[in-house]
This record gives structure tokens, C-alpha cells and sequence, in this order.
């Protein structure tokens, strides 16, 4: 049965999570992230959007891989590195961001599975906050298939009814999560359900962008690919990586190593992000590079979201956060491109 | 007052006389009323054109891009591209000229001066708005400007919600052009590098501790340096991501070549990265500010390369960006540079 | 050991060849597992590792049906494949793999199998041309014609001259040499002018990008439909499990869904690569 | 008795005078503390704030670089053009706070052996109460 949370009770909640790693919002010079929470007392979820989405904590910019040495019988000896320590629970996290990392999951899942990011993910709990109102000036997460409150990727879904909160405990790990501190909630009453569905219901029609049937801009896309549209369109484009590293479905990664010490030799290898929006991405050591200039990988970048991934996985690799309109630097809007598209007469 | 229509006039007569290839110029950008860069091809488009407070991009840096495009085409079009720039871009505009990155002849500039104000500050205007939306912000009468949302219309005093880099701004007009529109009104600027000033009343450990907790959360996304029109290398040696290779590179070149850094964002490496920016940014950087604008995650990039022109000025008398027939900050001396740090 | 994708399998390098010299050196590498390794099939790939510098993906040229090694023929172009020309017989080296889908060359049972490779694209072709010629019966006839800039830098010389007693062989280099005997030109010409009949033909082309372009031109001219025409795509690949997104071609990751491409399936793809 | 700190410095040494000047203290047996790293170059004006920023990153705890006096410099100008370039590079990395004494430069001439030595002794005096240079050091655990 859902759940009643006081809001003068939520740090007694957090309070009683200490066998996990808490993350929720905090301001920092005018820019809120997810951080490891300091002070439960301290931890409101009255916050806009945050500029890294959650997926730091489960595909973190930086992970080590394994580490190697040089052994005296002149070989190598490897050591693994998988992540460990405490499970994370993320509190906040936005709807569009829970279904953002189940879309990652389908990238690092399949017959090969990548041990480091299912590590994370499984012992991951994410609690998630409904969108009452839409956290970004560019939120279209409904016309991308997701909604202000989707519960797509989430353990738990809070909905803010003022002065408490309405807790849906969804899979197992949120059922336990709740239960860390099982006394401090309470059952809900039919008028909380209901007032937390009326939320959810005038969510969708607050949200502040919409990107209007775009069922056929995969095929579209596919006719596109030689036209001179990406060129006119990437022209603004200053080719840095904000609207990749910030976006929460985009999971493209490098993989180099760090040495230590020259001899004996000592290092690690290790991962960091990556973004398909610089030139060495898919440069080969020839020089020949298959995407050479940035009209290439704008279109990389919409093409990849919205018909590689749908014939691959049948969804949009975009949860329509607004992330990547938000905070470019020269106000290229993924909306307007994607129009176009739909528009645009060969 | 920069009147719009001498602007698109202006913009109509180059187009149509086929003097430019075409204009980078700002356009309004429908979703939030603030300031886009636009290419104009066509005289018929220079109804797009505005210039306003939000008009903070230096466009600058897409005249570097056109000097790239230009020398990737086989028969490219040689007409200049025409520009409209502030004060602190043109000042871009004499380094690229200093440095021989660009002729004289490549563009065709189109001063704006901003008179008495400035560009806004995006995050001081939301914090003043306390969440209401600005639909619209226009330069307003005595150093006002006239914000519009949702509730109406308020008249906003300009040096409350404008950049750091315009309260610091030292030429409000263009220094190079072919053409200026608006007054050139004098202005005084009390403490040029105030911003820098109280960094250095920190002690060493508390500098240490305030830029040590700013550039730990650099993500290294490169958007200061992307956005930045003085960072025109076409390999850079912090970070290469663009490592200019030809087919006769040969593998030894390749192989031997130095990794500065690793591509980790950890605090070591970010602040390779950075140090060696600013640094190479000393007696080039004329602060336009973009640098610490993109940054998605507000590190006060400006104070890094403001630092070093306050040096520049303080110590060797070196004005940035103002004489494209100067040489570069260090390519000359003078003898009585300071030693006294020379044991 | 847990079956972790990322980590390599050591490996001892057990012989080095010298196959070409000067700047654009190829030597020919035979490793062998230190503990259990892995087998392959023709066409696949593997990540090698030298420790310090990275990875770099390579085809694997030995045959699956030899076991004892496993073969790689690299030229030397990076950080990673310079280290990797510096190791000696002994040295340690790490493997992952295998990756990539391979060569169908079960279901080319009965038919006659062309090989066209130019430089180090003899190298993937290698793996295909060793496992038929061991099942020699169960093939057509084998033709192989291959292409080098000039003499020093055709690969596998010596296994070229002992081959030519087992199937046809037609080598060519760019520009003319004094003591140059054979066809003088571009693999695609040499092509078009020994044409190879297609008839229950299979053609397999490998080389550099423009080679590989021009040889699918030549062997549609004489007849090759493009479900006859086999190739592998070299993409820059980091992670080789379709995973870092970096090795795409549309929807495809090469490492994972490559690199083996008809060119009737290649041609659908969108031509970034 | 504990291990005292002893400071690691990398010192750029012109080869025509400071690096001369340390063969000449070597040659003529001075005593000066072995805590010098030296690395000789073409000219001061030749060492580019990259190796600087390496060094330290690299875990250097002091820098030192020593050139030609004024008007000495085989290159003509190559110390006027180190002395302008290296006090901007001092500037900036006082500004991000690491303490003055880490980074110095010197002139030193081939004839000043004794000169080289008494550098060197003041710079390990003044390093060792400021203990290792964390701040820049590249970590690689965490």
C-alpha cells in the first residue's frame, strides 16, 4: 500500500540510512548537482533541474578499470578494480532521468554485460521526485514518450502534496528502502491518492516545451543523411561537449591508460566519458577521420537519439530533459532541429 | 541609442552588394527571448537581426571558423564575412590581426558600441526575477534596462544585473571597425580588476582552497576553450582532441608524442588544463567573458586570465587588444621589465 | 577469474617476423596464453594490450583450426602499435577478444572463394585463406589477388611463394619495378584485367578504405552481385563490445555487429566510414 | 630519529652559464645539498611554462630556473624574454595559491660556482618548512 511521508520526518528517513551512500541536490555557486548529503537535516527536494544528471553515480566520469604491474618474473600482474563500498541512494532523481538510466541499461546490458556499470546499477536506489511543475524551461518529456511522473527506472516515486510527501514504494530495493525506517511513514488515505494523481494529471499540461509527432523523423532521418541541412544547422556549433556530457541517456566512453610509475611500470587503466561532438572520437590513427567536421556529428548526435537507437531498441534515445537546449552555449535547441526534420522537404 | 533599423540597413547594403559572403550577427531566439548567433546569406533575412543585453556571444570566434572552412575548400569564396561586434570582440579582432591570424581583408566589421551599459549577467537577471521568465530585455533610457515577463514590464537598473565583465569593461566602444553605430560615450571604470582584487587579499591556502574547490568540478567538456576566439590552435598541447594528423605522419611522430595530461577529470589535470590556458591567454585574452558563461558548471574562469592582464598592465605596461601593428605580450621586453624576483 | 569483459588474458609472445621494414613497418606477431585464452573464427578481432600505452583492435590472422597461437600481423601506425612492434619472443602482452562476427564461410561450402587484399588488408584475409586451403576438398578453387605499394612492402612473402603451388595468385604493386615481373598497377585494375569469373564465386576484399572502394567497383563490373562481395570495415575501436558508441555506422557498431560486411548489407548502411 | 623532509627541486639550467656555473661548483668540490634534479636547456627563455606546470605536477616540490645575468645571454635576449614570461607564470600560479618560494629563478654565469651553490642551499632552506607540494601533485589513488 502507498505511504505518507511528513516532510518534518524526511531526515528522520535519511538519518536512518546509513548503510548507503546519500546523494540529493545541493546548490553549489548557483549550480545543484546530486553530492554525497553532509547533513540529512539539510537536504530539501525543492530544487530545479541539476546540471549533471544522475547518471554520475551510476556511470561515474571517471572508473578504474583494473590496475597492473609490472611483476619481477617479467609479466604483469593484473588487479581487478570493480566498485565497491556502500550501495548509493540518489534522492530527486526526475522522472525523465529514472527512464533515462533505463535506457543506459540497454546499452550496457545485452549477452556482453559490462561488470563496472551493473555493479553500481543493481545496488543503486533511486527515489524518485514527480515533476509538480516542470523543473527546466525546456522540459518535453512527454513527447518522448516519458511523462512528469513516469515511474520508469525508479524504486521509489515521491509526490509533493505541500507539507508531506506521497511515497509509492515501486520494486523490491525501494520496498526496502522504506522500510530502513518503516515508522516514520504512515499508510496513505484515498484522499492522498488522489491528490497525488490530481498532481500528476496537471503536471502534463504545465510542461513548458513539446516536440508534436515526430513518428516519422526516424525514417526522415534516414533519407537526410546526406543533405546539406547539417551544415546550416551545425554553423553556430563551437564543437565542446556540454550537450553530450550533460545529457543523461548519453553514455559514450574512452578507455586509456595511467601510468604511475615508467619502471617499474605502474598504472591503471581507466575510464572517462567521452563525447562524439570532438574530432578524435572517431579519428583513426591514419588521420582519416569518418566524421570530419561538426556538421558530421550534429548529426551523429540526432541521429544516434532518434533512429539508431529506435531501430535498435524501439525508443527514443532522448527523455527530454532539456538539458542539452539549457545549457549550450550558442542556443542550439534539439526541438527546433528535430522539426526541421520532420519538416524539411528534400 | 544603436537603432535596429541602421543595423539590418547596414547588413541590406553589404548583402545585396555581394561586398560580404555573409553576416554573423545576433538573432533573437523565439523560445527565450535571448540572443542566438545567426548566419544571415540573404539581404531579405536582416529583419532577423537584434542587438540587446542578451547579445553576450563573441562572434569573433566564428570568424575563426570561417579561416578553417575557408582552408578545408578546394575553391573557396575569398569575399570577407562581415561581423557585428562590441567593444571587447573587436579588441579579438586586433589580436587575430596581431597574431596574423586573419587579414584585414577577411572581414568586414560592424561596431556596436555599448555606450554606457552592457550585456546582462543570465544568472543575476534570474535571481532578480526570482523565477519569473524574461520574455524580453531591451536597452532602456538612463542606463536602465526594460525587462519583460510574463507579470509585465519592470525597468531593471543595468549595473545590477550586468556581466562582471561590462562593470570591468575598459572599451565600451570598438576599437577597429568599418562602420559604428551608437555613441561614443566615455565611461569611467573605477576598479578594472575588481573581480581579481579580492582573490589576492586571500592567504595561500585560501586561494588554494577556493580554486581547488572550483576547478575539482570542471568536466572538462572544453566549452571554455571551444567558446574562446584566442583559442584557435588547430592541435592543442593541454589536451589534444583534434591531434592535426596527415597520412605522412609518421608512426614514430605519433608514438612519441607527449600526453601532457590524462583525459581524468581530477584536480591535477583539470588544473594542468587550466593553468596552461590562461597562460596562453596572457596578453591575449580580452574578456569578453564567455569562457566563464558556457562553463555549465559556473567556475569563475574570467579571474584566471584577468590575473594575468592585471599582471601584463601592472608590470610591463602591456594594454591588451588595442594595436594590431604591437607585438604580443611575450615576444618583446623592456629593460626595465621587474627583476627584482631574480636571485 | 570473473568473466569481466574489460579484462585482458596475458599472453607470451612466442615468435616476431619481420614483414616489412622502414616507416611503415608490419611484423607478424605469435602468441600464446599463459592460463586459457580463447578460440576465434575467421574474421574476428582482438583488443591487445601493452600495458601503459592502451589497446588497439586487430584481426586475428591465424586460422581457427590452428590452436597452438594466435596470429597478428601489425603495421606500425600509433602509440599503441609502435609499443607493440618493440616487444621481443618473451614478452608479455595482454588479449581480449574474440570480437566482431566472422567470415559465413560455412555456408561458402562447394563454391570458389576470390581473395582481393591490398597492403595489410592480407592480413583479416589470411585467417579465411589458411582455413580453406586446410579444408582444401570442400572448396572450389582458391584465387588470390593481391596488391602492395611496391616490393618490400608485400606481406607474407615467403607463405606467398609456397602458395602459389596450392591456388592461383596474381600479385601487382603501384609502380613499376626493374625486376618486376608480374601486373604493375592498382588491385582493382589488376583485377579487371585478370577477371576472375563469378560464377559460384564468393570475393573477399580487404586494404585500405579508397582500395576497398574501387575493388567492389571492379568486381560488380565483372559480374560479382553485391551478396558475392565480402568486406571488413577498420573503425577506431576503444571498448569492442559495441558499448562506447564510438565504432558506429548508423545503428551498427562495427566492432560488435562487424566487421564482416557484404557489401550488399554495407551499402545500406550510410557510407561513414 | 625521523626521516627529515628533504624537498625534491627541478632546476632549468642554461647551458651556457648556470649549468657551466654547477659544473664549476662540482669541479672545484663545493659542498651543496644533492636535493637538485638538473635539467639542462638551450636558453631560460626556452623553458616553456609547460615543463613548469609538469614538473610540479609530476610532484616537483620546488622549480628553479637559473639563466644568463642581463646582457650575458648567448641568444642576445633569451633571458629578457624568460624573465618576462616566467614572472606572469609566477604570477599565475601564486594566484591559484601555491606558496612563492616553490618557484624562483636565478642568474647564475659560468664563473659563479660559488653563486650556484649558495642558491641552491637558500632555495632547500627555504622548501623544507613548507614540507611536499601536495597541491599540484598528480594523485592517482581515490
Amino acid at each position: 500500500m502507498d505511504k505518507i511521508l511528513a516532510k518534518k520526518d524526511f531526515s528522520r528517513w535519511l538519518e536512518a540510512l546509513g548503510a548507503y551512500d546519500v546523494y540529493a541536490p545541493r546548490l553549489i555557486d548557483d549550480v545543484w548537482n546530486y553530492e554525497l548529503a553532509a547533513d540529512p537535516k539539510a537536504i530539501s527536494l525543492d530544487y530545479p533541474q541539476t546540471a549533471i544528471p544522475a547518471k554520475k553515480i551510476v556511470f561515474p566520469q571517471r572508473e578504474f578499470f583494473f590496475e597492473f604491474h609490472e611483476a619481477d618474473t617479467d609479466g604483469y600482474e593484473l588487479k581487478e578494480l570493480l566498485p565497491g563500498g556502500k550501495p548509493a541512494v540518489i534522492f530527486g532523481v526526475r522522472p525523465c532521468e529514472g527512464k533515462a538510466v533505463t535506457l543506459t541499461d540497454l546499452v550496457f546490458g545485452g549477452e556482453i554485460k559490462d561488470d563496472y556499470y551493473w555493479k553500481r546499477r543493481n545496488s543503486a536506489v533511486l527515489v524518485g521526485l514527480a515533476c509538480a511543475s516542470p523543473p527546466s524551461a525546456n522540459c518535453f518529456c512527454l513527447s518522448v514518450n516519458g511523462s512528469p511522473h513516469s515511474k520508469e527506472g525508479l524504486d521509489v516515486l515521491l509526490t509533493d502534496l505541500g507539507d508531506h510527501y506521497y511515497v509509492e514504494a515501486l520494486t523490491d530495493k525501494g520496498k526496502k528502502l522504506v522500510s530502513e525506517a518503516g515508522a516514520v511513514f504512515h499508510e496513505a488515505k484515498p484522499g492522498d491518492k488522489k491528490a497525488a494523481e490530481k498532481i500528476h494529471a496537471d503536471s502534463e499540461k504545465k510542461l513548458s516545451r513539446e516536440l508534436k509527432n515526430i513518428k516519422d523523423v526516424p525514417a526522415k532521418l534516414k533519407g537526410m543523411f546526406a543533405s546539406p541541412f547539417w551544415d546550416d544547422e551545425s554553423m553556430s556549433c563551437i564543437r565542446c561537449g556540454i550537450c553530450t556530457y550533460l545529457c543523461p541517456t548519453c553514455h559514450c566512453f574512452d578507455i586509456n591508460d595511467e601510468v604511475e610509475s615508467q619502471s617499474p611500470l605502474a598504472g591503471r587503466r581507466v575510464r572517462t566519458w567521452d563525447t562524439c561532438q570532438f574530432p578524435d572520437f572517431t579519428m583513426h590513427s591514419s588521420g582519416h577521420n569518418p566524421r570530419p567536421d561538426k556538421a558530421a556529428r550534429l548529426r551523429q548526435r540526432i541521429n544516434h537519439k532518434f533512429q539508431y537507437f529506435v531501430e535498435a531498441w524501439q525508443n527514443y534515445q532522448c527523455t527530454g530533459c532539456g538539458r542539452c537546449i539549457t545549457l549550450c552555449p550558442v542556443g542550439i535547441d534539439i526541438i527546433k532541429v528535430v522539426e526541421k526534420v520532420r519538416d524539411h522537404v528534400s | 541609442m544603436v537603432k535596429h533599423e541602421d543595423l539590418k540597413a547596414e547588413a541590406k547594403k553589404l548583402l545585396e552588394s555581394g561586398t560580404i559572403k555573409y553576416l554573423i550577427a545576433y538573432e533573437r531566439n523565439a523560445r527565450d527571448g535571448k540572443a542566438i548567433p545567426v548566419f544571415i546569406k540573404k539581404p531579405e533575412e536582416v529583419d532577423k537581426i537584434t542587438w540587446d543585453p542578451t547579445c553576450f556571444h563573441n562572434l569573433v570566434r566564428f570568424v575563426v571558423d570561417e579561416k578553417r572552412r575557408k582552408a578545408r575548400q578546394k575553391n573557396p569564396d575569398t569575399r570577407p564575412v562581415g561581423v557585428v561586434v562590441k567593444g571587447c570582440d573587436s579588441r579579438a579582432l586586433v589580436i587575430l590581426l596581431q597574431e596574423k591570424f586573419i587579414d584585414r581583408k577577411d572581414v568586414r566589421i560592424i561596431g556596436v558600441s555599448c555606450e554606457t551599459t552592457g550585456v546582462i549577467d543570465e544568472r543575476k537577471l534570474a535571481k532578480k526575477l526570482k523565477g519569473q521568465k524574461a520574455k524580453n530585455i531591451e536597452f532602456g533610457p538612463d542606463e536602465n534596462f526594460v525587462v519583460t515577463t510574463e507579470e509585465g514590464t519592470v525597468n531593471l537598473p543595468a549595473s545590477e544585473i550586468m556581466a562582471d565583465r561590462c562593470l570591468e569593461c575598459i572599451a565600451p566602444i570598438p576599437v577597429i571597425s568599418d562602420v559604428l553605430f551608437g555613441e561614443k560615450t566615455k565611461r569611467s571604470t573605477p576598479h578594472p580588476f575588481g573581480s581579481v582584487d579580492k582573490i589576492e587579499t586571500l592567504s595561500f591556502e585560501d586561494r588554494w582552497k577556493f580554486w581547488s574547490e572550483q576547478l575539482e568540478k570542471c568536466v572538462r567538456c572544453y566549452g571554455c576553450r571551444s567558446v574562446c576566439p584566442m583559442c584557435y590552435c588547430d592541435e592543442c598541447v593541454a589536451d589534444t582532441i583534434t591531434f592535426a594528423v596527415t597520412p605522412d605522419t609518421t608512426a614514430d611522430e605519433k608514438a612519441l608524442k607527449i600526453k601532457w595530461l590524462d583525459k581524468s577529470p581530477v584536480i591535477s589535470e583539470n588544473i594542468f588544463y587550466h593553468m596552461v590556458r590562461a597562460i596562453h591567454l596572457a596578453g591575449r585574452c580580452i574578456d569578453c567573458g564567455e569562457c566563464e558563461r558556457a562553463c555549465p558548471v559556473n567556475i569563475p574562469l574570467r579571474m584566471l586570465n584577468k590575473k594575468l592582464e592585471k599582471e601584463a598592465k601592472l608590470l610591463f605596461g602591456y594594454d591588451v587588444g588595442f594595436d594590431p601593428d604591437k607585438p604580443a605580450l611575450i615576444s618583446c621586453f623592456r629593460d626595465e621589465d621587474p627583476g627584482d624576483f631574480i636571485r | 577469474m570473473s568473466a569481466n569483459v574489460y579484462l585482458p588474458k596475458l599472453a607470451q609472445v612466442i615468435s616476431v617476423k619481420d614483414e616489412v621494414g622502414g616507416v611503415r613497418a608490419i611484423k607478424t606477431f605469435r602468441t600464446k596464453f599463459l592460463a586459457e585464452g580463447f578460440t576465434h573464427r575467421c574474421g574476428q578481432c582482438a583488443m591487445l594490450s601493452v600495458f601503459g600505452k592502451g589497446e588497439s583492435m586487430i584481426s586475428i590472422s591465424s586460422s581457427p583450426l590452428v590452436t597452438d597461437y594466435l596470429q597478428f600481423s601489425i603495421l606500425k601506425m600509433g602509440r599503441v602499435t609502435s609499443a607493440i612492434h618493440d616487444l621481443e619472443v618473451g614478452s608479455i602482452i595482454g588479449i581480449r577478444g574474440p570480437y566482431g562476427n566472422a567470415f559465413p564461410i560455412e555456408s561458402w561450402k562447394g563454391k570458389n572463394i576470390l581473395f582481393a587484399g591490398g597492403g595489410i588488408g592480407l592480413a583479416p584475409i589470411w585467417s579465411v585463406l589458411q582455413t580453406a586451403l586446410l579444408q582444401k576438398k570442400d572448396y572450389g578453387d582458391l584465387t588470390l589477388i593481391y596488391g602492395a605499394r611496391t616490393s618490400p612492402d608485400i606481406v607474407f612473402k615467403e607463405e606467398l611463394r609456397d602458395l602459389k603451388s596450392k591456388m592461383t595468385v596474381h600479385l601487382s604493386i603501384d609502380v613499376a619495378e626493374p625486376d618486376w615481373k608480374e601486373f604493375v598497377g592498382f588491385v582493382a585494375q589488376n583485377i579487371l584485367d585478370k577477371k576472375p569469373s563469378a560464377v559460384n564465386t564468393i570475393a573477399i576484399t580487404c586494404g585500405p578504405p579508397i582500395m576497398i572502394k574501387t575493388c567492389i567497383k571492379a568486381l560488380s563490373e565483372i559480374g560479382f552481385k553485391d551478396e558475392q562481395i565480402y568486406t571488413t570495415v577498420e573503425n577506431k575501436m576503444k571498448c569492442g563490445i559495441g558499448k562506447c558508441g564510438r565504432c558506429n555506422i548508423g545503428r551498427h557498431y562495427v566492432c560488435k555487429d562487424g566487421p564482416v560486411y557484404s557489401w550488399a548489407e554495407l551499402r545500406q548502411l550510410p557510407q561513414e566510414y | 630519529m625521523t626521516e627529515e623532509f628533504e624537498p625534491k627541486i627541478v632546476a632549468f639550467l642554461c647551458k651556457w652559464c648556470s649549468s657551466a656555473g654547477s659544473d664549476l661548483a662540482g669541479v672545484s668540490r663545493m659542498e651543496y645539498p644533492a636535493n637538485v634534479i638538473p635539467i639542462q636547456v638551450m636558453c631560460s627563455g626556452s623553458v616553456s611554462p609547460l615543463y613548469i606546470f609538469e614538473a610540479f605536477n609530476r610532484g616537483a616540490d620546488g622549480v628553479l630556473v637559473s639563466g644568463c645575468h642581463p646582457g650575458d645571454c648567448h641568444y642576445i635576449k633569451g633571458n629578457m624574454y624568460a624573465r618576462r614570461k616566467l614572472l606572469l607564470v609566477k604570477k599565475l600560479l601564486e594566484h591559484l595559491g601555491l606558496e612563492p618560494q616553490r618557484f624562483q629563478m636565478s642568474w647564475v654565469s659560468a664563473a659563479e660556482g660559488q653563486k650556484y651553490t649558495q642558491v641552491i642551499k637558500e632555495l632547500v632552506k627555504e622548501l623544507k618548512p613548507l614540507g611536499p607540494q601536495t597541491k599540484l601533485r598528480r594523485e592517482h589513488h581515490g
